[in-house]
C-alpha cells in the first residue's frame, strides 16, 4: 500500500469533516467572512437589471466532461445556474443554458427545473433552454453565438471549463454590449478572459461562485476548507523544503 | 389544538406554551408586528426552504436588487440573503428538507390544503394573532395596530365585541397607541394601488382579481363559498375574514375556537358558544385584544387585493395574518428577511400626515354620546356575519345571559350607526362616486341604499325598528377635534368602534353628505320615521328629503397637483437626472462601438497583411539555440533501439492542429527513422482524423525507405478513441487491453505490449493543459497500480499555448521531454537537419508576430494614455 | 426520488474514490467496473445530447424564429455526414472518407477560428489598458509583450548577450505563479468534487 | 479533372474564406453558414466516433458476443453488462419530459462517479506531485555551496515565494473591520501583502498563457492562410 494514497485518503476525510463542521456553524445564516469580490456584485446588479428591462440571462457551462477534472468547473457553474434560475425567475424572460457536453446539458435542464420549481415557476420551465450547443470546444463556442446575438441576452454567466475559445464568445458578447461574467478552470482560457471579459473570474474564484451567491452553508464551508487547506499546504511546503534543505527528505 | 401548537416549518405538535418548536427550532409565535419593531423573529433555517418561501424570493430579490442597482455593490451578497438562506437549508437538515421538497415537488398548488407542512405563513398565521390576543401582551403594542380609520366596515364589525367588552382604562391608552396603526392607514391608498398593480400581474392561483379589494362581496364568492354557505345571513362586506380560513381550509372552524379559547382559556372546542357572552357581559377581555385583533383583519384587504408581494412593509400587516394566508408565498420571507427591516422602518415614517388626516376620522368616532347607541339590536347581525360561529352564538343566547352585554354593545352600535366614513376609508366612497350618482332632489336615496341593503333589513320588523328609534345620529359627529379624545371615558372611546352591518350600508348617503358639506341635520330631523321603502317605520335612520333638499352641485375638486415648493425641486432634479443619465449614455454607448468596430476592423486587416508579407518576403531566421526540454526529447528520440513500441497520444483540437503538426510533424519523423512501433490512441473524437492528417504530412513525395512501413500502416496501429476523458484515460492506462476499443493482442505492434509499462516511451501530443494534465494525473494516478509504469518516460509535444504550465509536470518528473509550438518544429528541423512544415510556415508567423508586437505596444499606449485623460476628465467634471 | 439518486452518487462515488486511493481488493477492480459503466453511460448521454442539439433546431424552424435557415443548414450537415459515416462503417470500419470529410470541413473551420482570434485577441489585447486600470493590467500586459517577444525568437537571433539566461528565465517565470494556480484550482476541484460526494451538491434530477 | 481531393480541397478553402470574413465583417451570414455546417458534421462525427468507438466494442458487442476487444468475458462480466444497458435505458427517459426523473439515477451515477475521479486524479497528480515538486527543487545544505547549488535554491525560492504568494491571493477569509463597520471585510494585512506579491507572478504567468494563445492563434491563421495561397493556384 503506497502511502501517498494513504495521505490521499487522510486528506479527504479531513476535508470532509472540517467543511461539515463549517457547514454546522454557520448554518441557517449566511457566511459573511469573505472578501468582496466585484464581479460577484457586479453579476447581481447585472441579474436586476436583466429582470428589470425583460431581456434573457445566459448561462455557458462549458465543454466540460463530466468524468473528468473540468468536471469541478461545471458543477459550480451548475450551482450558479440553479441561483441564478431562482432568481430570474420573476423575470419575463426566463434564462437559458448552453452547454459543450451532453450530459451537462442534461443536469443544466434539470437544475432549471429545479430552480424554477423552488422559486414556484415550474410553467416558465422549457426543456429547449437548457441545450447543447456543439459538442466539440470550437462547435460549442460557435454555437453559442447565435444565443447571444438572436436572444435578446443582456447578461452572460460564463462559469464552466473553456479553453482560449471562449474567446469567440467574450468578442461577441462585446460586440453586442452585453454584459459578460466569466470563469474558467483552464489557465489559458482564464488568461484570455482577462483580456477579453468583462469581468474575469481568475484562478479558484470561479470556485467561489456558489459561496458567493449564497447558494448554501455548504459552499461557504467549503470556501473556508479551502483556506484552511492552503494554510495547511503552505505550512508542507514551507516545511518540506527545510527538511530538503537539511537533507532529511 | 388548544394545548398543542402545530410547528409551522417541520408541522409537529409542540406545547402550546412554547415559543420555539422543540423539533426544528422554529418560532412557533411570531412576535406582534404591532409591538416588535419590523424585525424579523428568528428564521430557522428550513424556513426559506418551503416552497411557499422560494416562491416570494424572486418577489423579494427584485425590490432588493432595484436598491443595490443603485450602487452600493460593495455591500457584499447581503442582498442574497434571504434567498441565500432558502437553499442553506438545503444541506442543514436533510430529513425534513426532503419532506420539504416533497411538498415542493407537488407544484404550489398542493401547497394550500398543507399549511402547516408546505405553507409556513399559514402556520404563522394562527400563532401570529393569537398571541397578538394573549393577555400579556401590553395595550401599546397591539394599539398600533387598530387602524379603524382606514379598516373597512367589516373590519369594525370584527373589532366589535373586543371593543365591547374594553374595560374603561382603555380609551385613553388607545388613542395615541393608534397612531401607528393609522400611519398605515395613511398609506393604505398608497398600496392599494400598488395591490392592484400587483394584482394585475400577480399568476398566484389563490390571488383576487383587484376588484375584489373594492367589492368585498365578489370577492366573497370567490373565497369563501362553503362556510358562508353555513353562515344565516350573507354580508356583503364579511368575506374577507372568512376568506383568510378559506385559504387554510380548515382556518375558519380552528382559528375562532383557538383565539376565543386564548381570550377566554379554554378549549376551542367550547369557546364559540360561551366565549362571546362573558366579555360581552363583564369585558374581560383587555384592550391589548382589540387592536390585535383588528390587526388580523387589518391585513386583508391588503390581502385581497393581492397585496401579498408588496405587503411586507406595511405595519398593519405585520401581523396582519391575512396576507399570510391568501399569499402565503409571500409574506413569511419578508418577515424573516433581515434586509426587509428598513423598508419596514421607513414605512412607518412616510405615511405620518396621512396619520393626521386618517386619526381624526377614525376617533371621531370614539365621540359618539352613550345615549345614542341604545338601539343597536338591528346591529346584532353585524357580529354574527363577521364570524359566522360567534354570529350563530349570539343567535342561541337566550335572553337571560344577555342582558347585560346587552346594553354595552348597543350603545356602541347606536352610536355607530351614523358613523361617517373616515377620511381613509376608500371603499364606500369609491363605490359611491364610481356607482352611484348624486341623486336629484326629491329622488329618494333608497335605491342606492337598496343596492347595499343587506337581506335581512328588509326583513325587520316594527318591533326591531322600535329598538331601532334612538339609533340616529347626526352625521357631523365625526368633525369632533381629535385632541379631546384622550380625556374621553372608555365607553365613548370604545363604543364608536361598533358599525353595524346595515349603517355602513348606508355610509354612502354619509358620504354624499360629508362631501356636500351639509350642516348636521337637527335632532327632531334624526327622530322622524321613515315612511317609505325598506327602511319604512325606522327612526332616525338619515333623513332623505332635508338631506336632498340641501344638495348642491358637489363641490369640483382640481386635478392639479398640490406639491410644495420643495417637492417641485425634488421631482425636477430627479427629472434632470434621469435626463443626464439616459441621453448621453446612449450616444457614448454608440460612437464606442462604431469605434470598436472600425479599430477592430484596423487590427485585422494589419494582422493577416504582415502574416502575408511575411511569406513573401522572409526577414528573420530560426533561433538557433533549442531550449532544455527539447533536447531532452530530441535526445530521448535519438536514443530508442530500433522497432521500439512507442504510444503517441493524439490529444488536440483540429484548431490548433496547425500549429502541432508543425511541432509533432518533425518528431514523429525521428520515430520513423528510428522504426518505432507506432500505438496512436486519443482522447478527442476528432484524434483520429488528425492523425492520419499528420502522417500525411509527414511524408514527402519522394518517400525515404524508413516511411514505407508507415506509408502502408504496417508500423503503426491505431488504438482508438477513449471516452469519458479521464476516467476513459485511467481504464486504458490500468488495462490497455479492456481500456482502449481498437486493442488487437494479435497485431504484430502489440505482441510484447501487455501494458503501458511496456512501452518505452509515450508522446503526448496535446494542445491543452487540460488534456495534458488529465494524462499525467491518471498516470501517476495508475503508477501505483501498473509495475514499471513511473519507469517510461513521458514526452510531451504541446501547443505554445499549454507549454508554459505544463513545464512544472518536467519538474515532477513526471514529464522527461517538451517540444512546443511552431519553433520548437523548426528547431527540431534543424536538429533533424530536414527543413519541413515548420521551416515553410516561419516566416510568415514571424511577420505576424512582430506586427502583432508593434500593435499591441502601439495600440496599448494610446489607449492607455487615453484612459488616463479620460480618468482624469472624469475626476475633474466630478 | 432525489433521496435515491443522491445515495446511488454517493455510493458508487465513494467507491471510486477508495479504489484511487486504497488498492485493496476488490476495490480497484469495482473502480474499474465502475468508471467503464460510466464511460457507456455517457457515450450514451452524447446521443442525447445531440437530439437535444436537432430538437433545439429543429424547434427554430418549425416557429420561423430568427437564423432558422442556418439550423436547417445544421440539420443536413449533419444528417448528410451521419448517413455517410454509416454507410462507411458497415463497408470498411476505418472510414477514410469520413475522416476526410471531416479533415476538409471541420478542420478548416476550426482552424480559421483559431486563426480569427489572432484578430480578436489582438485587438482585446490593445483595449486592455482602457478596459482595465490596475496594477495586475499593466503587469498582465507588459508580460505578454515580453513573452510574445519571447516566442518571436528575437532574443535568441539577436543574440544578446545572457539571451540564454533570460530566456530561460521567461521560460521559470510563468513557472512560480502557474504552480500556485495550479495547486489552488487543484484545491477548488477537490472540495467542488467532495460536495458531491458527500450529497451536498445534487445537481441531478433536479 | 475534379477528383475527390481536389471537391474537398475546394470545399476546405472556401469555409475558410467564409470564416475568415468574421475578422473583416464581424458575425455575418457567410460566416453563419460555415460555423452551423461546421456544428452539423462535428455533432455527426461525435456520434459515429462515439457509436463505433464506445457503444459497440464495450456494450453491444460483448453483449452478443461475450468478446470484449477479442477477449472472452467470463458469465460474470457479461451479465454486469446489464448494468449501463439498464442504466443507458434509463438515461433515455430524459427525452420524455414524463419520465425524465427515471433518468436521475444514471446521471446521479456518472455525477458521483465523476467527482470520485476528478478528486482522485486532482489528490494524487495535481496537489500531491505539484507540492513535492516544489519541494524536490531545494538542494540539500551540502549542494548549496557549489554555483549550481546557489542558482538551484534561487529558483526553488522562487519557485516557493510564487506558489505560496499565488495560493494566498486567493485566500477568500476575511473580516469586517469595527472601526468601519460599513466597509466590506478585507483580509489581515499580512494576507493582503501576500495577495500583492501574488498578483505579481499571476500577471506574469497569464501574461505567458495569453502570449501562448495568441501565438498558436498566429500559427493557425498563418497555417490558412498558407493553404489558402498554395490552393489558389490549382483553383
Amino acid at each position: 500500500m503506497n502511502w501517498m494514497g494513504i495521505a490521499g485518503l487522510i486528506l479527504v476525510v479531513v476535508c470532509v469533516g472540517l467543511m461539515f463542521v463549517f457547514a454546522l456553524l454557520h448554518r441557517g445564516r449566511p457566511y459573511r467572512g469573505l472578501r468582496s469580490i466585484p464581479a460577484f456584485n457586479r453579476l447581481r446588479r447585472a441579474v436586476g437589471l436583466a429582470v428589470e428591462d425583460g431581456s434573457r440571462l445566459h448561462v455557458s457551462l462549458g465543454s466540460a466532461n463530466l468524468l473528468g477534472p473540468q468536471a469541478a468547473s461545471a458543477l459550480v457553474g451548475l450551482s450558479m445556474l440553479d441561483r441564478i434560475a431562482q432568481l430570474s425567475s420573476i423575470s419575463d424572460r426566463p434564462p437559458v443554458a448552453t452547454s459543450g457536453d451532453s450530459t451537462l446539458a442534461i443536469l443544466s435542464q434539470d437544475t432549471l427545473r429545479s430552480g424554477f420549481r423552488s422559486a414556484n415557476a415550474l410553467d416558465q420551465y422549457d426543456p429547449t433552454r437548457g441545450r447543447v450547443a456543439g459538442l466539440t470546444p470550437f462547435s460549442y463556442a460557435v454555437g453559442v453565438i447565435p444565443t447571444l446575438v438572436d436572444e435578446s441576452v443582456s447578461a452572460n454567466i460564463l462559469a464552466g471549463h473553456f479553453g482560449p475559445e471562449v474567446a469567440l464568445i467574450a468578442d461577441t458578447a462585446d460586440q453586442h454590449g452585453s454584459f459578460t461574467l466569466a470563469g474558467s478552470d483552464s489557465l489559458p482560457g482564464q488568461a484570455v478572459l482577462y483580456a477579453t471579459a468583462q469581468e474575469p473570474l481568475i484562478g479558484e474564484e470561479l470556485f467561489a461562485g456558489g459561496a458567493y451567491l449564497q447558494a448554501g452553508p455548504m459552499h461557504a464551508a467549503s470556501l473556508r476548507t479551502q483556506d484552511v487547506l492552503r494554510w495547511a499546504l503552505a505550512g508542507g511546503l514551507v516545511l518540506g523544503a527545510l527538511l530538503k534543505l537539511v537533507g532529511i527528505l | 389544538m388548544a394545548d398543542q401548537i402545530r410547528c409551522p416549518m417541520c408541522s409537529r405538535l409542540n406545547p402550546a406554551d412554547l415559543d420555539v418548536c422543540q423539533y426544528c427550532q422554529a418560532r412557533l409565535k411570531p412576535l406582534i408586528a404591532g409591538s416588535t419593531p419590523p424585525v424579523p423573529p428568528p428564521t430557522p433555517p428550513s424556513q426559506p426552504e418551503t416552497p411557499s418561501q422560494n416562491a416570494d424570493q424572486p418577489s423579494e430579490e427584485a425590490p432588493d436588487w432595484l436598491h443595490s442597482l443603485r450602487g452600493k455593490e460593495e455591500t457584499g451578497a447581503s442582498e442574497w440573503d434571504n434567498t441565500a438562506e432558502s437553499s442553506s437549508g438545503e444541506e442543514d437538515i436533510p430529513d425534513w428538507l426532503s419532506r420539504i421538497r416533497e411538498k415542493s415537488d407537488s407544484g404550489p398548488e398542493e401547497t394550500a390544503p398543507e399549511p402547516p407542512a408546505s405553507s409556513p405563513p399559514a402556520g404563522n398565521e394562527l400563532p401570529d394573532w393569537l398571541t397578538g390576543a394573549t393577555f400579556e401582551e401590553p395595550a401599546q403594542q397591539s394599539q398600533p395596530s387598530a387602524p379603524s380609520g382606514d379598516l373597512p366596515d367589516w373590519l369594525r364589525d370584527i373589532r366589535e365585541p373586543d371593543e365591547r367588552s374594553a374595560p374603561g382604562p382603555a380609551g385613553p391608552a388607545s388613542g395615541p397607541e393608534e397612531q401607528p396603526g393609522d400611519l398605515a392607514s395613511g398609506g393604505e391608498p398608497g398600496w392599494l394601488e400598488q395591490l392592484r398593480s400587483q394584482q394585475m400581474v400577480s399568476d398566484s392561483p389563490s390571488a383576487p382579481p383587484p376588484s375584489a379589494a373594492f367589492s368585498p362581496g365578489g370577492a366573497g364568492e370567490n373565497q369563501i363559498p362553503d362556510w358562508l354557505q353555513s353562515s344565516p345571513p350573507p354580508q356583503p362586506p364579511q368575506p374577507p375574514t372568512p376568506a383568510e380560513g378559506s385559504t387554510g381550509s380548515e382556518q375558519p372552524s380552528e382559528d375562532l375556537p383557538e383565539w376565543l379559547s386564548n381570550l377566554m382559556g379554554e378549549p376551542p372546542s367550547t369557546s364559540s358558544e360561551p366565549s362571546i357572552l362573558p366579555w360581552a357581559a363583564a369585558g374581560e377581555e383587555p384592550p391589548a385584544q382589540t387592536p390585535d385583533f383588528t390587526m388580523t383583519g387589518a391585513g386583508q384587504p391588503m390581502d385581497w387585493g393581492g397585496a401579498a408581494v408588496f405587503s411586507i412593509p406595511e405595519p398593519g400587516e405585520g401581523a396582519g395574518s391575512g396576507p399570510a394566508q391568501m399569499g402565503q408565498e409571500n409574506i413569511s420571507p419578508s418577515l424573516e428577511t433581515p434586509g426587509e427591516t428598513p423598508d419596514w422602518l421607513s414605512s412607518f415614517g412616510e405615511p405620518s400626515p396621512g396619520a393626521d388626516q386618517v386619526e381624526p376620522d377614525w376617533l371621531a368616532s370614539l365621540e359618539n354620546p352613550p345615549a345614542q347607541s341604545q338601539a343597536s339590536v338591528p346591529g346584532e347581525p353585524g357580529p354574527a356575519v363577521e364570524e359566522p360561529q360567534y354570529y350563530a352564538s349570539l343567535q342561541q343566547t337566550p335572553p337571560a345571559e344577555s342582558p347585560e352585554p346587552t346594553p354595552d354593545w348597543l350603545e356602541a352600535l347606536g352610536s355607530d350607526q351614523p358613523a361617517p366614513p373616515p377620511a381613509s376609508e376608500p371603499t364606500p366612497a369609491l363605490l359611491f362616486e364610481e356607482s352611484l350618482p348624486t341623486p336629484p332632489p326629491g329622488e329618494p336615496v333608497e335605491p342606492f341604499v337598496m343596492a347595499d341593503l343587506p337581506d335581512w333589513l328588509s326583513a325587520l320588523g316594527p318591533a326591531e325598528s322600535g329598538q331601532a328609534k334612538e339609533s340616529g345620529q347626526p352625521p357631523a359627529q365625526p368633525s369632533t377635534p381629535k385632541g379631546t379624545e384622550p380625556a374621553e371615558p372608555a365607553e365613548e372611546a370604545i363604543v364608536p368602534a361598533e358599525l353595524p352591518s346595515w349603517v355602513q350600508a348606508m355610509r354612502p348617503i354619509e358620504s354624499v353628505a360629508a362631501s356636500s358639506a351639509a350642516p348636521p341635520p337637527s335632532q327632531e330631523t334624526d327622530q322622524r320615521i321613515e315612511r317609505a321603502g325598506p327602511l319604512a317605520g325606522l327612526k332616525g335612520i338619515l333623513p332623505a328629503e332635508p338631506l336632498v333638499a340641501e344638495y348642491r352641485k358637489p363641490p369640483t375638486y382640481s386635478v392639479k397637483l398640490q406639491t410644495s415648493e420643495s417637492q417641485k425641486r425634488y421631482a425636477q432634479l430627479l427629472d434632470e437626472m434621469l435626463a443626464n443619465e439616459t441621453e448621453p449614455l446612449a450616444h457614448r454607448a454608440e460612437r464606442l462601438i462604431s469605434s470598436q468596430r472600425v479599430l477592430r476592423l484596423v487590427v485585422g486587416i494589419l494582422v493577416v497583411a504582415a502574416v502575408l508579407l511575411g511569406s513573401f518576403y522572409p526577414f528573420m531566421p530560426i533561433p538557433s539555440q533549442p531550449a532544455v526540454e527539447m533536447s531532452n526529447l530530441y535526445n530521448a528520440v535519438e536514443a530508442l533501439p530500433g522497432s521500439a513500441p512507442v504510444l503517441m497520444v493524439f490529444d488536440y483540437e483540429p484548431a490548433l492542429a496547425g500549429e502541432m503538426e508543425s511541432a509533432a510533424a518533425p518528431v514523429l519523423d525521428h520515430l520513423m527513422e528510428k522504426g518505432a512501433r507506432l500505438s496512436l490512441v486519443t482522447t478527442s473524437p476528432t484524434g483520429q482524423a488528425l492523425a492520419d492528417r499528420l502522417l500525411g504530412s509527414v511524408f514527402t513525395p519522394e518517400a525515404p525507405d524508413y516511411q514505407q512501413p508507415y506509408l502502408d500502416r504496417q508500423a503503426v496501429i491505431d488504438l482508438g478513441y477513449l471516452a469519458g476523458g479521464p476516467a476513459g484515460i485511467y481504464s486504458f492506462v490500468i488495462n490497455p487491453g479492456l481500456g482502449a476499443p481498437r486493442w488487437a493482442a494479435d497485431n504484430s505492434n502489440l505482441q510484447d505490449v501487455h501494458s503501458l509499462a511496456d512501452y518505452r516511451q509515450i508522446f503526448l501530443l496535446t494542445d491543452s493543459l487540460d488534456t495534458g494534465r488529465a494524462w499525467l494525473e491518471q498516470l501517476a494516478a495508475a503508477g501505483p497500480s501498473v509495475p514499471g509504469l513511473d519507469e517510461v518516460p513521458v514526452m510531451l509535444v504541446t501547443s505554445a499555448q499549454a507549454a508554459p504550465l505544463l513545464r512544472p509536470y518536467l519538474d515532477s518528473r513526471q514529464a522527461d521531454g517538451l517540444l512546443n509550438g511552431l519553433m520548437g518544429g523548426a528547431q527540431y528541423e534543424q536538429l533533424l537537419q530536414r527543413p519541413g512544415v515548420a521551416n515553410r510556415r516561419w516566416d510568415s508567423f514571424a511577420g505576424g508576430l512582430l506586427a502583432a508586437i508593434v500593435l499591441v505596444v502601439v495600440g496599448g499606449l494610446v489607449n492607455g494614455t487615453l484612459s488616463l485623460f479620460s480618468r482624469r476628465k472624469t475626476k475633474d467634471e466630478a | 426520488m432525489k433521496p435515491v439518486a443522491t445515495a446511488i452518487a454517493i455510493a458508487f462515488g465513494l467507491i471510486v474514490l477508495l479504489g484511487y486511493f486504497l488498492p485493496l481488493p476488490p476495490l480497484p477492480a469495482l473502480r474499474d467496473t465502475f468508471v467503464g459503466w460510466a464511460v457507456i453511460l455517457a457515450a450514451i448521454a452524447t446521443l442525447i445530447g445531440v437530439i437535444n442539439l436537432l430538437a433545439v433546431h429543429t424547434n427554430k424552424i418549425s416557429l420561423q424564429q430568427p437564423g432558422n435557415g442556418y439550423s436547417l443548414i445544421l440539420i443536413a450537415a449533419f444528417i448528410l455526414t451521419l448517413i455517410l459515416g454509416l454507410w462507411e462503417i458497415l463497408t470498411s470500419p476505418a472510414a477514410p472518407l469520413t475522416r476526410q470529410v471531416v479533415n476538409s470541413i471541420q478542420f478548416p473551420v476550426e482552424a480559421s477560428l483559431m486563426g480569427v482570434l489572432a484578430a480578436s485577441l489582438a485587438f482585446a489585447s490593445i483595449r486592455l489598458l482602457r478596459r482595465r486600470r490596475s496594477l495586475f493590467a499593466i503587469l498582465f500586459f507588459v508580460a505578454t509583450l515580453v513573452f510574445l517577444v519571447a516566442g518571436s525568437g528575437l532574443f535568441g537571433i539577436l543574440n544578446l548577450p545572457g539571451a540564454d539566461y533570460l530566456q530561460t528565465a521567461l521560460d521559470r517565470l510563468p513557472v512560480f505563479g502557474g504552480r500556485g494556480l495550479l495547486l489552488g484550482v487543484a484545491l477548488g476541484s477537490l472540495l467542488t468534487g467532495l460536495r458531491v460526494l458527500v450529497g451536498a451538491d445534487r445537481p441531478y434530477g433536479g | 479533372m475534379f477528383t475527390m481531393d481536389v471537391i474537398l480541397g475546394f470545399v476546405s478553402f472556401l469555409l475558410t474564406l467564409l470564416v475568415l470574413s468574421y475578422i473583416l465583417a464581424g458575425d455575418n451570414p457567410f460566416f453563419r453558414v460555415a460555423t452551423y455546417a461546421f456544428i452539423g458534421v462535428a455533432a455527426a462525427y461525435v456520434v459515429l466516433v462515439v457509436f463505433q468507438q464506445v457503444l459497440w466494442p464495450k456494450l453491444v458487442l460483448p453483449l452478443i458476443t461475450g468478446t470484449q476487444n477479442g477477449v472472452p468475458l467470463t458469465q460474470v462480466q457479461r451479465v454486469l453488462l446489464l448494468a449501463p444497458l439498464l442504466g443507458g435505458l434509463l438515461l433515455l427517459t430524459k427525452l420524455s419530459p414524463g419520465f425524465s426523473r427515471f433518468g436521475s439515477f444514471p446521471m446521479a451515477y456518472l455525477v458521483g462517479v465523476g467527482a470520485a475521479v476528478t478528486v482522485g486524479g486532482v489528490v494524487m497528480g495535481t496537489i500531491f506531485s505539484q507540492s513535492l515538486a516544489a519541494i524536490n527543487l531545494f538542494p540539500s545544505l551540502s549542494q548549496v555551496g557549489t554555483a549550481q547549488g546557489l542558482v538551484a535554491l534561487v529558483d526553488a525560492l522562487f519557485m516557493l515565494i510564487g506558489a505560496l504568494a499565488t495560493l494566498f491571493y486567493f485566500y477568500f477569509g476575511a473580516r469586517t473591520r469595527s472601526r468601519q463597520p460599513g466597509q466590506p471585510p478585507r483580509r489581515s494585512r499580512f494576507i493582503e501583502g501576500l495577495a500583492w506579491v501574488g498578483q505579481i507572478f499571476i500577471a506574469i504567468t497569464f501574461g505567458s498563457l495569453f502570449a501562448g494563445v495568441y501565438i498558436a492563434a498566429l500559427t493557425a491563421l498563418v497555417e490558412r492562410i498558407s493553404f489558402l495561397l498554395n490552393f489558389s493556384p490549382i483553383l
